[in-house]
């Protein structure tokens, strides 16, 4: 069996305008990486709305594994900015393997 | 004016924009691939460019080129002050979406300004090539004072104002349209030859699918948005009307052509639907995109297209008198 | 025929569409981003609907016309009637999946008609612009009488009804297909020509790599497919053999010269396998796409554009004699 | 140290022709909003697939994070068209921030 | 109450040319089905990156469900080239409906 | 040579691909949609092996035509083991590393070769028509000779060795290539002026975009590249010289004309930079792209754009004598 750690998952969806604000509150934080996933359209209490690259008003999904300790100083960082810039961020808790990386 | 506007109402490229809007209110789900939709705005941006480039090799720089860039670059900061104070007084709108909203009119829409130049060419009043550079130096101005405008004295963390200025000034429209706008010039008229089979003769066609496009993205974001009053509806309409007016008397009084007159009208006229709302999205994050890009996009560009460029065309034709008609 | 059927295989177009079935066959990694397909097939259409709308600006609309659109409309909704006995009887499919499967072969095809014009040109027998309104009239008639068909009496929710029907009727590529038509009557022959580099001089080689794609398509999902058997295969060849020979008869009585009636034929063999396919995913979700889709994308659609289209104009010239041979 | 409180996270992977059967289903629930991201390709019981946009035969995702009531309710309410659908539906806890809004 | 059981989902990011490498272990492990979702770009130790298709230098997401058995011996397999093919993977419990599917 | 050395850097096309290095290094934003830059890649392969099989079946195939044939396997194979040796020794590579790096530069870049014939055209100097099939043959066996040599005798899991030589030679570029190759050869000079609107005219404008695009991600690499030794960048900038050189000069001696033998000259000296990064990911995936992507797309390409195309085709001058210069 092979050994697993936990460790925390963190999704958070911005505005693709928004991304680098995300990746930079990720990078302050001390975590290893992150990564972006495309979004293709998605409804709140905003509306709906579609990708449109040309407007750019398109959302994207960040996705990044880190230490619970990690974790907390990204979601602490982010908290007061959530409401203002609209992000919306879910985490919880997964196995990893080679642990140490994160 | 009348022939001109029965022309733009049996152009193609025209014909296409309302086949989206009308798409998009009937509910169908005609979509262009967002890819396709993004490489066919590069594709105008660089052809608009080259082929400025390519004009200004010909015809060479005068001084008229310094002064039409300085009255675009003054127009593109100043215009946001006239849109503030009606937003915020009028339009009822707080400081914050009140800046945002007015950067948007005070920079420019590429494809407004390169839908103008098609129906302006089938007039036989073209503008002339060095616009390019004009609409291109109009485009980020606006952001400064439209930030300026909404932040009031406190601009905010330091830090992130060399990176901001940095991306308003080498964002991606910029950069290619001057990119593009420099190769014309280099290359000049046969070097452009090369390519103008795909820079020059698709470029119509290219046009009409891309108005297709914005016609699906204006109608569909007018559908579903909630924040538009009717007082922001009055503004997206009167707005370019003014602001293109104000756009041909300056034109006209600096001794640009009919033809060029009538495209800094537009220019003026025109709010911009690309560059600036993602750069609000960034450094104003507070500020509604439903407001902003709703007018920009749902009411004032379709406006533009079927109405506006008419109206000042046939405006610039009047106060350049019958000698002005055909230069 | 010798002639045409050898033009065939001679045409870029074709030999694309045989590229892309060999590099399937062969499994080669080779594979065209969904986007620019996608942005390619609406090309396509507005190509194709602008063409037919101007050369009825040219022609004038005829009594013939509207013949022509009432028996499209009629065969659209019949033929799924025949289709639907065979695919119970001799294809032992129940109810539900027969009447999927029989909504695609009343439909049409976009593509096979577009690539049936192109080699009908090549032989001189071109086609008269206004089959391509008729081709729209045929897209959605099937997709009634299919869903009859696989549902009986018991027609579901009745709130989704009306729903389903504005789907259908504004599905993207019936909007795009007449609103492009609809455009090309407005803007005629001078509008079309401003626009005609892009959609008439492109039109050739977007449909090779479209048509390569959809070789990649075709074959992929036939090395893929697990619920395809012998005898829904033999149905898959013939039926489109039978139904194109039948419209090929009723495009003669109705007085269509010799190239629209092959293309009639052409439309009447061609089975759906964009609009019905999505519709049908909806409505009838249901029944297996690995059997409708696989009959009409996977064998169908190859003989058509291989075999048949070469078979149903020489149908067509031999029934018209010699006199319709070149009208 | 942030706040967080418990919400349930349901991904479900439907053709793109159903994605809105899907969020209407959601809409119904009561849930405040969704989110599609596109999917590339895949592999089931009925062998491997791309995506095909052209002939509508592409998949998409869909998500919602909604509070564990309106969760039941949405799993409720799609169970009887799993399997007729083609639907693949999983769930997991995860923390949120500010979760007054779901 | 819909019931619903518990099964494994993993997820890997992996270099676009490698899907192929873990989706053969996903088919070999017994496990029914997978699914990819693209990737637009990313941060790790090897520095950032873009989409780039052209050069084939993208990644992608691969998803899979499975039961926990099966996931183990997925993650069995996958491990020894974890570090030498830079794969990411994460793996946690989720509710699933119609669990015998997976 | 300062003739050509000066049109290249008057060509739009070069000057897009400056363009996009710049843009990239300002940090501006501007990005072609990956489908979009995809798809125009396609379009030049198919469009440049349509080009070589009509001019084949124009010209016919003569015994020179297997000695390039076979001359350029032969080098595609043996080039790797100079590259090897450079690598290991000069370039302190580990084994694994330097054949993964060795194959990239016995293989080809289809867009230097691209370029280069467009430059040679400018000068006069048109490559002939079967060059493409040289090309196309170039690209698998440096694949081959890289793994051997970084994998020495053992030769991993036999299983998926069989595997691994399909993907080779099944690679998407080959398969298009060749493919389009024989289609233009079918099709001769009357079925490609069907298509030559699309794949002849627009030709030199997409490769601008393309080259903007490739330029924007060369940079941006190299930006971001933390395993670039100086060593590593010299071997970039000398490898490609001194094997164009050799490609000039096996060239001139199996009797190619003078475009002919500058374009095997560079596609001796280009280095791949799509199917051998993919292949080596799946096949080497401990070797490290940051290695050999950044050298062969970020380094030897540019150098090969900007430079090398230049000294190549004026050393095939020279060697030539005035007698070639004009075949
Ligand atoms: N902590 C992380 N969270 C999410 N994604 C990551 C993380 N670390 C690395 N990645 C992704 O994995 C890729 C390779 O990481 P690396 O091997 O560290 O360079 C990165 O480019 C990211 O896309
Ligand atoms: N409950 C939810 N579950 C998943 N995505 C959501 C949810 N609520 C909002 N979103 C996404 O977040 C975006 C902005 O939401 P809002 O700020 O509520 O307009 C929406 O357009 C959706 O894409
Ligand atoms: N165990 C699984 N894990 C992840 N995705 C799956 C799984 N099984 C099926 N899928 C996805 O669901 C689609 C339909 O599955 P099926 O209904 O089994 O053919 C497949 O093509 C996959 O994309
Ligand atoms: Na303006
Ligand atoms: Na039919
Ligand atoms: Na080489």
């Amino acid at each position: 069996m092979i050994e697993t750690v936990i460790r925390k998952r963190i999704e958070i969806l911005a505005d693709t305008p928004l991304v680098k604000v995300v990746t930079k509150a990720i990078d302050e934080a001390g975590i290893t990486g992150w990564t972006v996933l495309p979004v293709q359209s998605g409804s709140g209490r905003d509306g709906a709305w579609r990708e449109e690259r040309v407007t750019g008003s398109d959302k994207s999904l960040i996705l990044t594994v880190a230490s619970q300790e990690r974790a907390e100083k990204l979601s602490e960082a982010l908290a007061p900015i959530l409401s203002s810039h609209g992000l919306l961020l879910t985490m919880w808790d997964v196995e990893v393997i080679r642990g140490e990386r994160f | 004016m009348d022939v001109s506007a029965l022309q733009t109402f049996t152009s193609p490229v025209v014909l296409f924009f309302i086949l989206g809007l009308f798409a998009a209110f009937v509910r169908s789900d005609l979509a262009i691939p967002e890819a396709i939709a993004k490489g066919m705005s590069l594709y105008l941006m660089a052809a608009i460019g080259l082929k400025g480039g390519v004009a200004v090799a010909e015809s060479g720089l005068s001084p008229l080129v310094a002064v039409a860039l300085l009255a675009g670059i003054v127009a593109s900061f100043l215009l946001p002050l006239i849109a503030y104070v009606v937003l915020k007084g009028f339009g009822k709108l707080d400081r914050l979406n009140a800046g945002a909203v007015a950067a948007h009119y005070g920079s420019v829409s590429v494809v407004t300004y390169v839908t103008a130049v098609e129906i302006l060419e089938l007039s036989a009043l073209p503008a002339a090539g060095f616009m390019v550079a004009v609409l291109a130096a109009m485009e980020t101005p606006a952001i400064l004072s439209g930030l300026m405008l909404a932040k009031g004295g406190n601009d905010g963390e330091k830090g992130n104002r060399g990176e901001m200025l940095r991306e308003v000034f080498l964002n991606a429209s910029v950069v290619l349209l001057l990119g593009a706008f420099g190769i014309g010039m280099i290359a000049g008229p046969s070097g452009f030859a090369e390519v103008s089979p795909f820079f020059q003769a698709g470029f119509k066609g290219v046009l009409c699918l891309f108005l297709l496009d914005m016609g699906l993205i204006a109608a569909r974001r007018i559908m579903a948005s909630r924040s538009i009053t009717w007082r922001l509806t009055v503004i997206a309409i009167l707005l370019p009307v003014f602001n293109g007016a104000l756009g041909v008397l300056v034109g006209t009084a600096i001794g640009l052509d009919v033809g060029s007159t009538a495209a800094f009208g537009v220019l003026c006229a025109s709010a911009s639907y690309i560059a600036v709302p993602a750069a609000m999205r960034l450094a104003l994050p507070e500020a509604d995109p439903g407001v902003y890009l709703t007018m920009s996009l749902s009411i004032t560009f379709p406006f533009n297209i079927l109405i506006n460029i008419g109206l000042l065309t046939a405006f610039a034709q009047a106060i350049a008198g019958p000698a002005g008609a055909l230069p």
